[in-house]
């Protein structure tokens, strides 16, 4: 048994940090999400972690990656968000579990390299309402259409709607679910980004204005089962991000409760600083422990995947929502100015909740799942 | 116990109540200034602006009773504000009233009654948060003038307002921090003033900074004697009131709330039919109603003339923790149209409940986080010991 | 608009206080609660307050009482419950709400004078499951017989059963709820006292084997709405008992956070200890308040009782949960001994939480009542 | 990371089953004191007693990480425990092990492996708690004996124990309190013991006072140097496990929770049916797995020879949180009948949860409370300053 990272882990682990330390520290990251008009990531850098291989981290070799798991993944992730690193790279990794879990040898030989080496931006467009994503929700309905289907109708809360060029959406096709790879300048497709209050990251709508689809573009893997071993995926990766942010709220918290001095002593000193903090210590190792344990699962004991990935994104987004408001109050009246970084979290918190199942979703499938 | 009115208090409602239908339409545009300035008026005509106040300065010399008659029933018709002069008829013009010369009553009193312009209070610095015995700013006497040099923040409104009532040092008293600290009142456009607004998270300024480069301030514009501020200041402080008008404004909320959870669909039903989400409103309400029962038991003291002492942190306190939750809950309800502002076709009500979930630190800050009130109430009605 | 209490509230407080304190210390509590074989209370107490007017306190004038109404009964239990005086106060004074609010002029005549001289000690048998007392889950059947009725079944978690002689009965009478006065000494009643974490509260089994009633027994109100504004008074009383206690369990726990010396200073300097303590102020300060308007609601106001009572119930009880474990956890090592007092307010606390509806109970009831 | 065990360690969990399958059947009676001395025996011959300690004083020279596979594989068969002398193996044993004598490891060392007597930790005095630095039981050597007077407090088993290992001051020290503690190992029936027993909140009891009167210890039974003592307790304390066998526990309370949530009527439905009722058990169930996690990732950390440092008080904090809640929920949802305990017909499960309910505190009091955990996750993982 060994419950810790390789040595080629932690190497990814620090290699990602320090790139994003030196080329995307926070000021960057408020440059990038706040520019006017802007899609909310740089080209430029884009290029670069393309380069670096993070794009192509769980591309198999064969299609230009590196061809890693899940486990490589939660590292990576982890990192960019604790960068807040604003960029489509967490919906591209997405894009490519599903075409992993559901593509043919061809359908992957034909987008994963685009995907690798980001001249693509992937997104799975997975929901249609506010509602987490499950196979009964997917309604929205493929006409056949000669060997392939048309697609009429809207997915809503797509990540990175306004970057993403490469699409996975969801169907029924007859009494089954079937998934579509389904192109940005696909006639009848538009796109429309909203604004949201967490300017790192993206959402909006997918509007599918009778595309075609064909045989090719349809996933060869189908059903409720893939749709949902696609979803845990997501919600793996997720999770991933919001651990990280989750971990730099208290290091940012943590270090502002040494340095900031209140009637002449650091106010880390006073148990109402120091318990709220340990607590968010003990919460974020929990959940990092719950996160990795459920990556490993994803690829090596798939049965006990779906219970360990809701424990995880129940556990950490519920634990991550409390820490991006006590980040703001306890950095007291600062915390709350648009000046100082507590505020950034915050955000993060609030779009991470809801995405992918909010913790009533995650705990009553861990009830189900637990016999209850 | 009589929680009902006397015929006198029934009679002062009505009165309220039918001034309210007669002066406010339920559709008025609140926002429309040309309307407030005529509601500002007809109130003023009738001597509810400072109604707390004696007549002799202008004010409506009414009782605390009366008073909060009148802020529950403005608040529950989502009245404007009683005066537009919100830190003039909270803070400067009680302490004028109690330490300011005949003249410095006569200059400032009419002007904070009409709402002729804004006032805003330099109390808070930077590191010092809301210790006032550890003031930094100085005034040095030259003649007769007072030279200011120093800073301020979180002063409310700043950039709005045409004067400051501003705290600084005149002396060091190693043995009471409190004395030596003596109260100006300050043209905001005197030289040597700079005001720097603060961004909040939610992007919006309400907050500034003001900085102090020897600011010239008159000895005939210093309130109360040298090194009297701290007692000028606490009169003010004693003008808090007993939460009852925030009540209402939480009330609103929470009707609002319960509207957002009926209309919210979570997997195909109303989110209001969901009981996790109904023992949660159903807590937010019952909270309200503790902070308002609260604030009529505290009433009581007042009307009985008991002196409240530190029975305000406990509705501050819960005031900032409910604005806090039902913020973050009311986002948390919409799924992942949590995330979504103004301008995103899926956001719920505009995005106001974004705005709430962004905006509670501006209440909470007001009057002391809630660490400070929990050491108020721990320290001064619990009586453990200092830290 | 006056929200305090009177010049004579204040005195009956003060005196019902000093009555306590010198005769009741918690000493005598322990002393009368853990008798072997006890009843859980002190004829000889029962007997001076009965003297002192207590038991009568909300009786009619008439039948020997001093007519007073539910916030002097507040006043009163405020206090008993303060010091966990262990006696069948409660259970009796629920008992004469009962038969006010039921009992014709004939039948308050009957019993209301025994009732306020203590020579009768009375009990509401309102439960037959471990589920809140409400109309639908009265099913014991009343079989007519003649004028009257026989009862067969039983009534369980009835307060007091081990002391009472007077049990308040509510039965299905045809289509109707009906209730009856059981005496304890009738042919076939028969009783059981239930051992329990509290040893100042004492529940138990009222088995009812073919027992009649005449009419002059059934109460001449009947009906759901009267059952539930039985249950209301029932659930103030109880409310204010709650109230007192844990306002005990705070100036207890306060007073040793002063006194307690660690690390060279008070226990009760660390915002570890003064955070909690303040909450727990806040907590019983606004449980108050609900129960004193609801109380005030009971008598005055009556459309508004159920709401406020439950707002009462609901915020005090669950308050008083948190508030128990809270001061035996501030006590630190001691907290947790026998000899210690707070851990007696802690099972005071288990015990006062599901009664007459736990807080998940009272709460919904708020939710429906306010609209949802 | 691989979370599968190794060939060897895998054939080595299934020689604990196999073993476990032999002589610990499903039925056996774990509370037959003759069956549990049978039991300790057969653990006693397969050197498992005393597993990860050395051969050659008779302990088994397991590794860690099939320590843990034995301890998992007993805790989830419910077994008794490795050796009946708990402190002996926990505390006494690897402390002797490194700074005893010969003489002493071969007098004390095989009876603590068979669980000859019991031992019990003289360590808390009164007014103290968990700060050992400010010990102030005194020890004075007179010739070939220390005097021992003073006081010991939460004594687990002391009422049962025939010796104590006991940290006595023998100097003052101004700079370093921890200096000038010794340890000496002490037979509790050495004239001038007075054992009382702490009576706690459920009934029984399971700690006492411990006090010494005059109480003369021979030199040789000091266990290192003289001011040496603070030293040994530490090596002691370092044998903490990573909490692996405590999750097993909680996660068996948790499985009846399960039951009695199904066996139990919420307005005549299962409990297990209502919605807060399963957030609530499956948030318990994620917390459970979450210690248990950590513990795999702290047991990897020693596997990989990292040092452990304050993150036991991760897994105290947790248990503690866990052990409180669960025990006051499982309560919670037997309604009316949450407050009856054994011997009431309507007790659920003869009164079991009642009893975890008032019982926490052992666990609590184990290792400090949880405000001292967090202090030390505080101040020692995120290096926040003492106060």
């Amino acid at each position: 048994m060994d419950f810790g990272f390789t040595e080629e882990q932690e190497l990814l682990r620090s290699e990602v940090r320090k790139y994003l330390d030196a080329k995307c520290p926070l000021e960057q990251v408020r440059a990038i999400s706040e520019a006017e008009g802007g899609a909310g990531f740089s080209p430029e850098l884009w290029k670069e972690i393309a380069e670096l291989g993070w794009l192509g981290l769980c591309v198999p070799e064969v299609h230009g990656g590196a061809g890693l798991g899940q486990v490589d993944l939660v590292v990576l992730l982890e990192e960019t968000g604790r960068s807040l690193f604003p960029s489509p790279l967490l919906a591209t990794s997405l894009a490519v579990a599903a075409l992993r879990e559901a593509g043919s040898e061809e359908q992957q030989a034909r987008w994963l390299p685009s995907l690798a080496d980001g001249t693509a931006i992937g997104s799975p467009a997975l929901q249609e309402d506010a509602d987490p994503p499950t196979p009964e929700r997917v309604s929205l309905v493929g006409t056949p259409d000669g060997d392939g289907f048309v697609l009429r109708g809207e997915k809503r809360f797509v990540p990175d709607a306004g970057a993403a060029t490469l699409f996975v959406v969801p169907f029924r096709a007859g009494s089954e679910l079937a998934l579509a790879v389904v192109e940005r300048d696909a006639a009848g497709v538009s796109l429309e980004a909203w604004p949201g209050m967490d300017l790192t990251k993206r959402l909006g709508r997918l509007v599918l204005d009778g595309v075609r689809v064909g045989p090719d573009a349809v996933l060869a893997e189908r059903g409720d089962a893939v749709f949902e071993r696609i979803v845990d995926r997501a919600t793996a990766g997720l999770t991933a991000e919001i651990v990280g942010a989750a971990d730099g709220a208290v290091v940012l918290t943590a270090e502002y409760a040494k340095d900031r001095i209140q009637f002449g002593s650091p106010i880390g000193r006073y148990q109402g600083v120091k318990h709220p903090l340990a607590e968010m210590y003990v919460d974020v190792e929990s959940s990092k422990s719950l996160l990795y344990y459920a990556a490993w699962a994803l690829d090596e004991s798939p049965a006990e995947a779906p219970r360990y990935v809701s424990m995880a994104k129940a556990y950490a987004s519920e634990a991550f929502a409390r820490i991006g408001i006590d980040a703001v109050q306890l950095h007291g009246a600062v915390g709350y100015t648009w000046e100082f970084d507590a505020h950034l979290y915050l955000k993060r918190s609030k779009w991470a909740r809801p995405m992918y199942g909010d913790s009533d979703f995650h705990y009553e499938r861990v009830a189900a799942l637990g016999g209850l | 116990m009589d929680l009902t009115l006397t015929p006198e208090e029934e009679a002062f409602r009505d009165e309220v109540r039918a001034f309210l239908d007669e002066n406010l339409p339920q559709d008025a545009n609140r926002a429309d200034p040309g309307f407030v300035a005529e509601w500002q008026r007809k109130l003023r005509a009738k001597r509810w602006v400072g109604f707390s106040w004696p007549a002799e300065v202008g004010g409506g010399g009414g009782s605390i009773m009366q008073q909060a008659i009148l802020k529950e029933e403005m608040a529950r018709r989502k009245a404007p504000p009683l005066g537009s002069c919100f830190m003039g008829l909270t803070w400067v013009g009680p302490a004028i009233i109690a330490y300011g010369s005949e003249e410095q009553k006569q200059r400032f009193i009419p002007d904070i009654l009409d709402g002729a312009y804004q006032w805003c209070t330099g109390y808070s610095e930077p590191d010092h948060g809301s210790d006032l015995g550890a003031l930094q700013c100085k005034a040095v006497r030259e003649g007769d003038e007072y030279v200011v040099n120093g800073q301020k923040i979180w002063t409310s409104i700043a950039m709005w307002s045409k004067w400051i009532i501003l705290l600084v040092r005149t002396s060091q008293h190693a043995d009471d921090k409190h004395q030596g600290i003596t109260c100006l009142l300050v043209p905001m456009d005197t030289p040597g003033i700079t005001v720097r607004p603060i961004k909040n998270m939610a992007g919006g300024a309400m907050f500034a900074e003001v900085f102090f480069d020897d600011v010239r301030v008159p000895v005939e514009l210093r309130l109360g004697a040298e090194g009297e501020g701290w007692k000028v200041t606490i009169t003010a402080l004693a003008h808090e009131r007993s939460g009852i008008a925030e009540v209402e404004s939480l009330t609103r909320n929470l009707e609002a709330l319960k509207r957002l959870a009926q209309k919210t669909t979570r997997g195909g039903r109303p989110a209001s039919e969901d009981p996790g989400v109904r023992a949660r409103i159903a807590r937010f309400e019952t909270r309200i109603q503790a902070m308002r029962m609260n604030g009529l038991r505290y009433l009581t003291k007042q009307l009985r003339g008991e002196p409240l002492g530190s029975e305000t942190s406990v509705s501050k306190l819960l005031r900032a923790q409910l604005e806090v939750e039902m913020g973050d809950f009311a986002v948390e309800i919409q799924g992942a149209a949590g995330p979504l502002v103004e301008g995103a076709e899926a956001a719920a009500d505009g995005g106001r409940w974004q705005k709430m979930a962004l905006s509670w630190p501006e209440v909470v800050i007001g009057g002391g986080t809630p660490n400070i009130q929990k050491n108020i109430i721990a320290e001064r009605i619990l009586g453990l010991p200092k830290d």
